[in-house]
């Protein structure tokens, strides 16, 4: 026999309309990390929120050290000892990180607060996982990576002993992410039994155990990670083969179509610039990255570019046009797209209709408006054509509200819409964050044949991979600066990493 | 000035009870229009409650009893938006704009029926008259005239501060105004959490309710509703950025101008300005715009209220 | 692309729900009949249903009259629940509508009593107060993010107070009796042209606000569902900050939205005082035409023609309540019935969900809250 | 009631005399403490009488004359034919129903001739008789007693400022004024004087009257319906007094307030006296006596004060300086013509004394 801390047998949750799990099953080892791999909407996200109580499932068993358990709700899952890390974080915006850690499981007298308590036990933790962070600090005011060791220290100050996390480097810097590696690690090591769900077959390949693969709600198999290879585990999750590296040739850089020079905007939280001086330019036929951790100016400057915020100083040209005062809706006309970083947001308005979102920034164009009335067959088809081009799929065609689609697809939903638009320049945010191998492998593919097509793409990642995989130029910001420009050929991600994080910089004269 | 100071007590009084009630409920997510609904039914109960003790019931028990319809009064309307908006996950704006009409309605309608059955026939008004209910809560201190409407509301609104602050339940009901799901991740129950909310808006409503109508009167027409005192609150609520302290001065600087408006002709220097009533009573609007519009760049609503809580599919 | 089969179809579900609301309510209100009176309940009620309709033995001229009126007296509620669920659906809760249905008094009343103007001239006045009014909000909101409800309550007292200085003075009010002058009176040409008096019984004030109302809310649905104006509103409505990466102006939006409904609850005015039906008296508190717009407008499942059709019904029981027999019930009972179906109108969403059991779009638990995310029920107009 | 009116209405006629009595209230309910309590009152206590009962008031869904006519034939069809309206609000709508309606006896109050005028009508139809007050007299008479009783610092606190109410409040001022002239004390002898907007009491008011009786006001007119509220509100507060309205008010304000002497007086009309009688001689069959005629009520008899329609009450009388013996001889010299009243509503009597006119409360 087996020690398994959990099992879930024959797991089977729908929805109206789709069957999320349909008989899974999955054992947990004690001391174990276990890592749980499907495209987007396999139903790794179902499983785990049925686990933890949640969801409740139509079929299924689920056993805690050989015994069967019932968990109806986040009470009875930290009763047993299991914690969860959700892929979109659970913290309230406005508390700080000790409330955040201990709001439900309260210390209290009387029903006062006592909090004095409370922070000895946070802190006691937070040095002995090396998980910094401070706890009065309010948690809009703190990075995401903090946010996530806030997240982990709720499920430790509970005493959790099955660890479920969501997704949860998807937003996280490659330090934070080899940090969080360690962190994993040594909990696993003290004999808590960890779940860990990613999409990024390197991270499961360093720390995982075990992986067990789910494809469109079925469960596909378990595999020893020792015993295979990131080929294998991906065929296992697609269906295919999925190549890694990106399939492109030499740039043939041509005229210059984005031109920046020295833009800086003001923060909103301190006195300096969270962007100083910035200047680069991108050619039509090149990707052009900007690297750099998160939380360096790399959102500011965009949004200073794009016009979203806006910018103290400095000069914008694009395609030989001065756009610096010009409106959103000018950019938008005149040659730029933007695929955004946070696609919630900014992306979609998610109780439109796909098809709604697919003219965002066209509605009032001839093509979709006569005298100011929107031709919604022309709508209905020019949204179907490019839901079928890019493969975007949704429940009901067209007229899918965008709110119930999967990530991945509201995401290539974006993409298709900004790689369709009329533009000399594209901007692309994070174009894959949180999304699949299959869903990443094809929007960087559409990504190169975008610059082979002779635009120029402005390339915004954390994510070292595509950084290096996907740029022709990399720059790296660093404090609101571009602090070098490598060529990813000819450097390292040792180099990479050191101007990343502040350590080394070129001292750049006034670029070209 | 004495006046325009006791006048002004005592609508900061009604004032930061009600809004309180109105940051309780916004807190836990639900929005509450119907403040002045909730006023109406605790002002309706109380005043019944006045008017039935006994001639020689002592002054405690009619402070006490007084108090507590008011407050059960209004806890009880409040269901009415709890159940619907919250179980029912109905429209909160429409609720509340419903339980207002249905307040005034219904208050004309029981205190006809009320006291037609109490004359035998003789009184149909919708009227309550209660001197000696209303006198019961007077004091003065020196040439002051105080009421322990005053000292009540004071009282609540230091354990309203601490409450908000200090204690794990309000902990837990800012949650789940907040980021509901994240409440119930850590397995708060943001259905209880929201009935709370919305019962001590309801509760602290009825109470503001029942100071209102006795604030300068011992006789109410229930017709008349509230004539728009809880949407007042709810300015006062807003304007304090749902916080306690804040609502507290908030409402201060509101009865402030509205007593002026009315003790104005009183106050010799300020009659003899060449300003009409008028101005006097759009002054709290004005000013309180004009503040607003300097303070409110960064005020931020309880981020989940007016959404209704689904648990998913469960 | 499949048809969504008759009962599938929102708009007929809000409709349908709609009625088993009203259908609710007039049940609840027999049953607070019979707690009142059990011996003449039924009576009480058919008086109600029955309505101004007790006139059809008499002559059908009356009857007609009777029913001109009741349009009439409909009109400005139905024009404030378009007000108020135009600007709802671009995100906005316009309670400001009150206020500007107010200064609508003002500036029609003024303009035709005192400035002696042409009616057109009046409404066009009233329209442009109105319309002010929303615009000044809408400029505390885009400008100091001044939340519109508090915005719209403020304006609403000023707009009370300024009402009751300019409609008190002089010229407008004779002072000896503390209401306008009729307009009939004093200046003939501010009154609304008739519209087929004749039909409804002679009925001096059927006025062309009674097209204009039907017309507007025709241009209200096409608007918002077939323009790229309506396209953009909803848009700010539902995701600010997308309506603004994709290049839509969100401060233009809101004050547009707001000078809109704004014009269209000073139309309400305008096309009510102007038929000369009722004069203006001095008020202490901001007249409840606005506050019952909401109700309108949400019984009428904030669609533009269903709120028509919610205005109608509620002027009809609030006109039902006059013909109960007073020695047994108080008139009041009809606010009272409506204001329980308002009430049950907040389980409208329920009442669709059972209807719709199958197939029913969930909220997810995972979901971002996101407080545009609330507009998502009445998507489709 | 729709399907019981046949039945009501022969058993109506079955009484003999044929009339059914209605009443259809102006813009305030039946409990307005006001006129239209006072004529629901007096008028269903006839119909009581002399009726079996058969009596209903109807109430207009808004104040407009649109929903008074609508009242008005809604009356009709339900078989009543005698139809009693108070206020001046009626004038309009009693143009417009009454050459249509030949057989229902309309029986209006406070409707003046300048009213019918300004509604169209220079003569009265047949069926229609209308009743109107000198209140103004009634106002002076309480005036008078209150400076003569000794206080020199009065208030008057309108309701709204409806034609009935400003001519007591005139009248009001007029008679503290003759009253100090007589006693050579203009100089001290003061009247504040405001218009409350509604005919009920509310915080604004309450505070206004507050302000008044802190600042010395001794004694307040409270003339319109349920406004008394505030002003005895503020008075126990100071040991101030008030003056009622249109009834004797002593008892309902002395037990409402729990407070002996706190009612001084009351400026009345006999609007009850006048529905009763004209309920009686149609009754009776002399309504030719009333027939197209507008009667304005006053003072009929010098020597008998109870006999007119204007009036302060004798039964309970607690004035002290200003004696029963004076009231009468005041009534007399105001019924020979000696002591006038002007009527008029236009602007504030020019007086002697000093009278501070405040702006409307709402
Ligand atoms: N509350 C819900 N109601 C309806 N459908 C849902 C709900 N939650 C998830 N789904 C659907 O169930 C399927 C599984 O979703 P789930 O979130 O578990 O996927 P996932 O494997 O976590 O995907 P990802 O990698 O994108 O996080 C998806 O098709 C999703 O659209
Ligand atoms: N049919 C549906 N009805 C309602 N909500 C749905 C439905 N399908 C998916 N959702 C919800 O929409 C959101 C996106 O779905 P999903 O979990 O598959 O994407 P995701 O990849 O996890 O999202 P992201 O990548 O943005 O983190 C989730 O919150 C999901 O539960
Ligand atoms: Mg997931
Ligand atoms: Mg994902």
């Amino acid at each position: 026999m087996e020690d398994y801390v959990i099992e879930m047998l024959h797991i089977t949750k729908e929805f109206p309309g789709i069957i999320a799990n349909d008989d899974i099953t999955l054992q947990l080892k004690r001391g174990e990390i276990h890592a749980l791999l499907g495209e987007n909407g396999a139903g790794k996200s179902t499983l785990m929120s049925v686990l933890f109580g949640l969801y409740t499932p139509e079929k299924g068993v689920i056993k805690k050290d050989g015994k069967e358990v019932k968990i109806n709700n986040p009470n009875d899952a930290t009763d047993l000892g299991i914690g969860m890390v959700h892929q979109h974080f659970m913290l309230v915006d406005i508390f700080s990180v000790l409330d955040n850690i201990i709001l439900g499981s309260e210390p209290s007298k009387f029903g006062f607060l006592t909090k004095a308590e409370a922070r000895k036990k946070v802190l006691d933790l937070s040095n002995k996982y090396n998980l910094k962070v401070d706890p009065d600090a309010k948690i809009e005011d703190i990075t995401v990576g903090m946010q996530q060791r806030v997240e982990i220290l709720k499920m430790l100050y509970r005493d959790n002993d099955i660890l479920i996390f969501d997704e949860p480097t998807a937003v996280l810097t490659p330090q934070e992410i080899d940090e969080l590696m360690k962190i994993m690690k040594d909990l696993a090591a003290e004999g808590k039994s960890i779940l860990f769900i990613t999409h990024k077959l390197n991270e499961i390949m360093e720390v995982a155990d075990r992986c067990s693969i789910l494809r469109k709600g079925k469960y596909i198999g378990t595999v020893d990670v020792a015993n295979t290879t990131k080929e294998e585990l991906s065929s296992m999750m697609v269906g295919r083969n999925v190549k890694f590296a990106v399939d492109k040739t030499e740039a043939q850089p041509k005229d210059e179509v984005l031109k920046v020079e020295n833009v800086c905007v003001k923060s909103k939280l301190h006195s300096n610039d969270s962007v100083h001086n910035v200047s680069f330019n991108v050619r039509a036929g090149e990707i052009v990255c900007i690297a750099g951790i998160d939380g360096n100016g790399q959102t500011e400057f965009v949004g200073a570019l794009t016009g979203l915020d806006d910018i103290a100083s400095g000069k914008i040209t694009l395609c030989g046009e001065d756009i610096t005062k010009k409106s959103i809706r000018y950019k938008n006309t005149h040659g730029m797209s933007h695929i955004p970083e946070d696609r919630h947001k900014h992306g979609l308005v998610l109780d439109y209709t796909l098809e709604e979102n697919m003219i965002l920034q066209r509605y009032f164009e001839p093509a979709f408006n006569k005298h100011g009335i929107i031709k919604k067959n022309e709508m209905r088809k020019y949204s179907e054509r490019l839901t079928e081009a890019f493969d975007v799929r949704s429940g009901q065609g067209a007229k899918t509200i965008v709110r119930s689609m999967s990530g991945g697809n509201q995401q290539k939903a974006i993409v298709a819409r900004e790689m369709d638009r009329n533009h000399e320049l594209l901007i692309a945010v994070q174009p894959t964050r949180g999304l699949d191998v299959g869903a990443i492998e094809y929007i960087h593919k559409e990504i190169v044949k975008e610059r082979d097509a002779g635009k120029a793409i402005l390339l915004v990642s954390l994510e070292l991979d595509e950084v290096m995989n996907l740029s022709d130029r990399i720059l790296v910001m660093y404090e609101g600066e571009i602090v070098g420009e490598v060529d990813p050929k000819k450097t390292t991600l040792q180099e990479l990493g050191l101007y990343m994080s502040g350590a080394k910089r070129d001292d750049r004269k006034e670029a070209k | 000035m004495l006046l325009l100071i006791q006048y002004t007590l005592i609508f900061s009084a009604v004032l930061i009870l009600v809004a309180l009630g109105g940051m309780f409920s916004e807190r836990s997510g639900i929005i509450n229009l119907g403040l002045e609904g909730i006023m109406v039914f605790g002002a309706m109960a109380g005043a019944m409650v006045m008017v039935l003790l006994p001639a020689d019931a002592s002054r405690f028990t009619i402070i006490v009893l007084t108090l507590l319809a008011s407050a059960v009064a209004g806890m009880l309307s409040s269901l009415l938006i709890a159940v619907a908006c919250i179980n029912f996950k109905a429209d909160q704006t429409l609720i509340g704009t419903a339980l207002n009409m249905l307040a005034t309605a219904s208050a004309t309608v029981i205190i006809k029926g009320f006291n037609t059955a109490r004359s035998g026939g003789t009184d149909f008004s919708a009227k309550l008259d209660y001197v000696r209910g209303h006198n019961a809560f007077m004091f003065s201190i020196g040439k002051l005239q105080l009421s322990w409407f005053i000292v009540v509301a004071a009282v609540l609104l230091v354990v309203a501060i601490v409450f908000f602050y200090k204690t794990k339940l309000a902990l837990r009901i800012r949650s789940c105004g907040e980021h509901p799901q994240a409440a119930d991740s850590v397995g708060i129950n943001v259905y209880a959490m929201r009935y709370i909310g919305v019962l001590m808006s309801g509760f602290l409503g009825g109470l503001g309710g029942i100071i209102y109508i006795c604030a300068a009167n011992s006789t109410w027409h229930f017709d008349y509703g509230v004539a728009g005192a809880g949407f007042l609150a709810l300015a006062v609520m807003i304007f304090g950025q749902w916080k306690p302290e804040r609502i507290a001065w908030s409402a201060v600087l509101f009865a402030l101008f509205r007593s002026l408006s009315n003790v104005y002709m009183g106050i010799g220097f300020l009659h003899a300005l060449p300003i009409s009533g008028t101005v006097y009573n759009m002054f709290p609007y004005i000013v309180s715009l004009i503040v607003l519009a300097f303070t409110s760049q960064n005020s931020r609503a309880p981020k989940a209220e007016g959404i209704p809580y689904d648990k998913g599919a469960r | 692309m499949e048809k969504t089969s008759f009962f599938k179809r929102p708009a007929v579900q809000t409709l349908l729900a709609s009625i088993l609301c009203a259908i609710l309510g007039i049940i609840l209100g027999y049953v607070i009949l019979c707690f009142m009176n059990a011996e003449h309940a039924a009576e009480g009620m058919s008086a109600i249903l029955v309505n101004f309709f007790k006139y059809r033995i008499a002559s059908t001229s009356t009857l007609m009259k009777y029913m001109g009126s009741f349009l009439v007296k409909a009109v400005p509620v139905i024009l404030c629940a378009e007000a108020i669920l135009f600007a709802y659906k671009a995100g906005l809760f316009n309670i400001g509508v009150a206020g500007q249905y107010t200064v609508g008094i003002i500036a029609s009343l003024y303009t035709s009593l005192a400035l002696g103007w042409n009616w057109f001239l009046c409404v066009l006045a009233a329209i442009a107060a109105g319309a002010l009014w929303g615009f000044l909000a809408g400029l505390f909101k885009a400008f100091f993010n001044v939340n519109e409800v508090i915005a719209g309550i403020m304006f609403n007292w000023i707009g009370l107070y300024i009402c009751n200085i300019i409609l008190g003075g002089e010229k407008c009010m004779n002072q000896s009796k503390s209401e306008t002058y009729e307009i009939r009176d004093v200046n003939p040409s501010g009154l609304l042209p008739g519209f087929m008096q004749d039909v409804f019984g002679g009925n001096e004030y059927m006025t062309i606000a009674i097209p204009i109302t039907i017309i507007l809310a025709i241009v209200i649905l096409v608007v918002l569902n077939k323009t790229t104006f309506g396209y953009e509103l909803k848009a700010t409505g539902h995701n600010k900050d997308a309506a603004k990466y994709s290049g839509m102006n969100a401060k233009r939006n809101i004050i547009l939205t707001l000078v809109i409904s704004g014009a269209i609850a000073g139309l309400a005015a305008g096309l009510y005082y102007l038929t000369g039906i009722e004069h203006f008296k001095i008020a202490s508190s901001v007249p409840g035409m606005g506050f019952n717009g909401i109700a309108v407008a949400f019984l009428g499942g904030l669609h533009p023609i269903g709120a028509i059709i919610a205005g109608l019904f509620v002027e009809y029981i609030t006109l039902g309540g006059q013909y109960l027999n007073t020695n047994y019930y108080n008139p009041q009972v009809a606010d009272l019935m409506i204001s329980i179906i308002i009430y049950l109108c907040g389980f409208v969403l329920f009442f669709r969900t059972i209807l719709n059991r199958p197939g029913k779009v969930k909220v997810n638990a995972n979901a971002e809250p996101d407080n545009t995310a609330k507009k998502a029920e009445e998507k489709e107009v | 009631g729709s399907s019981s009116d046949g039945a009501a209405t022969e058993g109506g006629e079955a009484e003999g005399s044929g009339y059914r009595i209605a009443m259809i209230t102006d813009s305030g309910d039946i409990t307005d403490m006001s006129f239209n309590q006072t004529t629901y009152e007096a008028a269903k206590a006839f119909s009581d009488a002399n009726n079996n009962g058969d009596f209903q008031y109807y109430k207009p869904t808004e104040d407009s004359d649109d929903a008074r006519i609508a009242s008005f034939e809604n009356a009709v069809t339900d078989g009543y034919n005698v139809i009693v309206v108070p206020g001046y609000l009626f004038a309009k709508m009693i143009a417009k129903v009454a050459p249509d309606y030949p057989d229902v006896t309309i029986i209006a109050l406070d409707c003046s001739e300048f009213d019918f005028k300004d509604a169209g009508m220079e003569t009265l139809p047949e069926n229609v008789c209308s009743f109107t007050y000198q209140e103004e007299l009634a106002g002076y008479m309480a005036g008078y007693a209150a400076v003569k009783e000794g206080y020199k610092k009065l208030g008057f606190l309108g309701g709204m400022a409806v034609p009935a109410v400003i001519r007591y409040g005139f009248g009001f001022v007029q008679g503290a004024d003759a009253a100090a002239v007589e006693d050579g004390i203009e100089s001290d002898v003061e009247v504040n004087y405001v218009y409350g907007g509604q005919f009920y009491g509310d915080d604004a008011i309450t505070a206004q009257m507050d302000t008044w009786y802190s600042n010395g006001t001794e004694v307040v007119f409270a003339c319109g319906g349920g406004i008394y509220t505030s002003a005895c509100e503020a008075a126990v507060k100071v040991d101030g007094k008030v003056i009622g309205v249109d009834v004797d008010q002593s008892g309902t304000i002395e037990s409402q307030y729990n407070v002996e002497g706190l009612c001084v007086t009351s400026a009345m009309k006999g609007l009850a006296a006048t529905v009763n009688t004209t309920l009686t001689d149609l009754f009776a069959g002399d309504w030719s006596k009333y027939a197209g005629k507008i009667e304005n009520l006053g003072i009929v008899s010098g020597d008998d004060p109870s006999a007119n329609y204007v009036q302060l009450p004798m039964d309970t009388w607690t004035m002290k300086n200003f004696t029963v013996d004076n009231y009468k001889e005041l009534v007399k010299s105001m019924n020979d013509g000696t002591v006038k009243v002007s009527s008029d509503t236009e602007a504030m009597p020019s007086t002697s004394i000093k009278v501070k006119e405040f702006d409307n409360i709402h």
